[in-house]
């Protein structure tokens, strides 16, 4: 059986590309181990920016409470403060940033800071972190999320956080992919349907081509199991 | 000049109402004994600015401490979850959040550094910060580009940073990753500097290399050996589980004081 | 990704009419092996930036290389008195100066690093640099405060810097005094490192204190030992007084390649 | 016989007092010298703050060719980079800045750009470096220059790099106070006589108590040779 955690990394780490400058931020385990899994299948050159500033750290043993630990600095070639590393986003120079939220809505709105009104919110959130201003800037910005309901993904969006550049949404379902501002269904994960990621969706379900998620090799469990032994990519399943 | 003191004495200097800005990032290298001293101190109407903050901001929000949060993010990573008493301070109304893409408090910090009255900032597009946060504006490019966004300069009071090095005289030093600190710094009007180790005179004169915040920067230097518990201190102390959870599990402000106590003992 | 390229190859890569910021100060830890590669190769309306220029900018107008020059400072200190090329230059309507307060290059090249059009200055009060240099101006407060004088974006197509250690990649340290060289390294489309030494792969790595300029920023390495004289190189080498005067000496243009070919030759 | 060099630079020393940031830029030998010079004397606790980014450099063993190289880096406690120190002088915090320049007016206004028409030069200067910020922003900006002649101390300044906060100028004749933003005569060297100093003065001298400057002390004397034994402030006499 594939794990959906599993999945989702691999997933994600397929999208990026050997040679890529990739931020991982706070709380951000799963893109974190997707970006080492990507370095070490198919994009060794592939550059992780982060939190503490250990730009490109090699083989971190990743830490079960942080994502933004010295973990990610102890083993960098070079160091690169987070004000630094927004900047180069800023000036056009970041490929992916990976960002979370708590509602997203189908043109690729997101609502990381709170739900009801702004004035007076219910629910007060953790709130964007880089979000508004890296989604609009980095070249992609990849939307993933551990959890896939119609409270996630809505009509609309109680408060807009940030939009702009998100490219992909990566989900324990399913793959979004952006196409002219509206998010397409791209492929459903293996072990799902097109039925279950619409009766978890707010928003109508569109697509071109659906298809599935390719499984994942054996080639990438192994590398999976060698860059997260303890299975930090699970955390928030 | 010996700076020098006692936590009581260097937290004192901070009026109610001040604003602060707090080192570390997350439960990293958070000057956390700092801010146990604040809590215990009964500090009202404190203004906090962070990028991201965890247990710092929660426990001054549950000690009723805070008047506003400046950041970007405020929560727990993965397990530890959300920070409770500040959302539930922020939900009764109790604490104003001025939120920020973390960008936006570092351009903040900046503008105070360098004395102006705001940042540009690239990359703040559609969001509704910009209606929500009073500190956000937009300005006209005067060589003839598109508008663009700016945020005003915040000058905290204070800054409280922990470090791993410093000499009497206020020279300190952050191993691993800084964070803002430096930033911090440079941005406050005073700086309160808690260290896990105190140097000798002349330690930084004799390195390769030099101390990152200058003694004429800083105010107050405590002398606060694991002061950044029980978050963690690169090269020193991982993050202390177990009282962090215990420190989740209070519920109430009540049983705050005797947390603080028990901590107190532990520092001795 | 190896980097590692010859002195030749690394400046073939700079068109004319380039925006080139030069790393270093005065006579401190200027890419001087750069910098007469530039002239041997004939380069054409370069647009310098610098905040203190000295003998890079003297030669390079020698050379007729120069288009304009955007710095605080061009001169050499003390008994090596006036910069008499680019004065002659400049005062014969060849070279074009944009004059700066030292502190506005840095924040032109801090805006160009944030990605924004301008940055706001304070302190630009009574001067005529703001009628003289079209790249000043002054905006609102969109918060209310007194207008405030800003400069444009300065984002240099080439940073060249003269580094101690850079592996192949172009991971690169500078020991001691910066200056303003990892600046332009953010500010800059592309960065050409000159370097002291080339170290293994994974020397940084394994280091408490990290390479300063991250590989993925770099275009090209040059292994250039002494790649800074006749400039100072902090804990390697002084300045060499004698080839700083030879060139002081040179009096006309003729006489300038007889000398770049001397340099070549000494640096075999 | 006194020197005018230790002249001026004892009489720039005593200006200087405990506890003070004080920056002095490329090309500034004699401030250097004055700046150790008090530090040994008056002011254990003066900050000297420089290009090179070495706060307070410990008994620096000083360059003949440089006042911006990284002697005064080695045995600095800390590091401030030349942006930061320039930030230090904007947000109100640099005490003292030593600033020179080829022309100054009765005002204080300091030309250190070019003689003729900025749009034509007929002679191109060095440039102001940081005065056109510093001057207006540092608490103390202190002029000094080395010449005193008639085409320094002008009656109007070719081209205006900076105004502002000039409190002190320091000659190899007398020492101007600025008051309600006139220079009026301080002090005149013991060597020299205030006829000397209107004849070698494009501006009319004006004072309001007329002093001579306190020669030299003995004290001075041996710690003048003790931070400066090269007699670097003599470098441009």
């Amino acid at each position: 059986m594939i794990r959906p955690s599993d999945m989702m990394t691999v997933a994600l780490a397929r999208l990026l590309r050997d040679g890529e400058t990739v931020f991982c931020g706070v709380s951000s385990h799963l893109p974190l181990v997707a970006a080492l899994l990507a370095k070490k299948l198919h994009a060794p050159g592939l550059v992780l920016l982060n939190i503490p500033g250990g730009v490109d750290p090699e083989k971190p043993r990743l830490s079960r409470i942080t994502s933004a630990g010295s973990e990610l600095w102890d083993s960098a070639a070079a160091e690169m403060t987070l004000a630094q590393v927004f900047d180069l986003s800023m000036r056009g120079g970041l490929d992916v940033a990976f960002l979370s939220g708590v509602q997203m809505d189908n043109r690729g709105g997101v609502n990381a800071s709170l739900i009801g009104d702004w004035r007076q919110p219910k629910v007060r959130l953790p709130g964007g972190a880089g979000s508004a201003v890296l989604i609009p800037t980095a070249k992609r910005a990849i939307f993933w999320r551990t959890k896939h309901d119609r409270r996630t993904f809505v009509q609309q969006v109680d408060f807009l956080t940030a939009k702009g550049n998100v490219s992909d949404v990566m989900t324990p379902l399913c793959h979004f992919v952006a196409c002219q501002g509206e998010l397409l269904l791209n492929s459903v994960h293996p072990y799902t349907s097109i039925e279950e990621v619409a009766e978890n969706t707010a928003f109508p379900i569109r697509y071109k081509v659906l298809r599935k998620t390719t499984p994942i090799s054996d080639a990438e469990v192994s590398a999976l199991r060698e860059v997260d032994p303890h299975d930090l990519r699970s955390i928030e399943f | 000049m010996n700076k020098i003191c006692t936590m009581a004495q260097a937290i004192e200097s901070i009026p109610d109402g001040a604003m602060v800005a707090i080192g570390g990032n997350t439960l990293n290298r958070v000057p956390m004994e700092a801010v146990y001293q604040m809590a215990r101190q009964n500090k009202r109407n404190l203004q906090l600015v962070k990028t991201a903050g965890a247990m710092d901001i929660d426990l001054l929000c549950l000690a009723g401490c805070v008047k506003s949060v400046d950041a970007g993010y405020v929560s727990y990573e993965s397990q530890f979850s959300l920070c409770r008493y500040y959302r539930q301070a922020v939900e009764k109304g109790q604490v104003i959040t001025y939120e920020h893409a973390c960008y936006t408090v570092i351009c903040a910090l900046r503008a105070a550094a360098y004395g102006i009255p705001f940042m540009p900032v690239k990359g703040l597009g559609q969001t509704q910060l910009m209606e929500s946060n009073p500190r956000l504006g937009h300005i006209q490019d005067p060589f003839g580009g598109p508008d663009i966004a700016v945020v005003q300069a915040i000058r905290p009071n204070f800054a409280i940073l922990h470090v791993h090095y410093a000499d009497q005289a206020g020279n300190a030093m952050i191993c691993g990753p800084v964070y803002e600190d430096l930033l911090m710094v440079q941005a406050s009007e005073r700086v309160i500097i808690t260290t896990e180790e105190i140097v000798p005179d002349n330690y930084f004169r004799r390195q390769d290399v030099k101390a990152q915040i200058p003694a004429f920067q800083v105010e107050a230097v405590v002398h606060a050996p694991k002061g950044a518990r029980p978050t963690a201190m690169p090269f020193c102390y991982p993050v202390d589980e177990a009282e962090v959870r215990a420190f989740q599990g209070l519920g109430a402000a009540e049983q705050l004081s005797k947390y603080l106590e028990g901590r107190r003992e532990a520092a001795r």
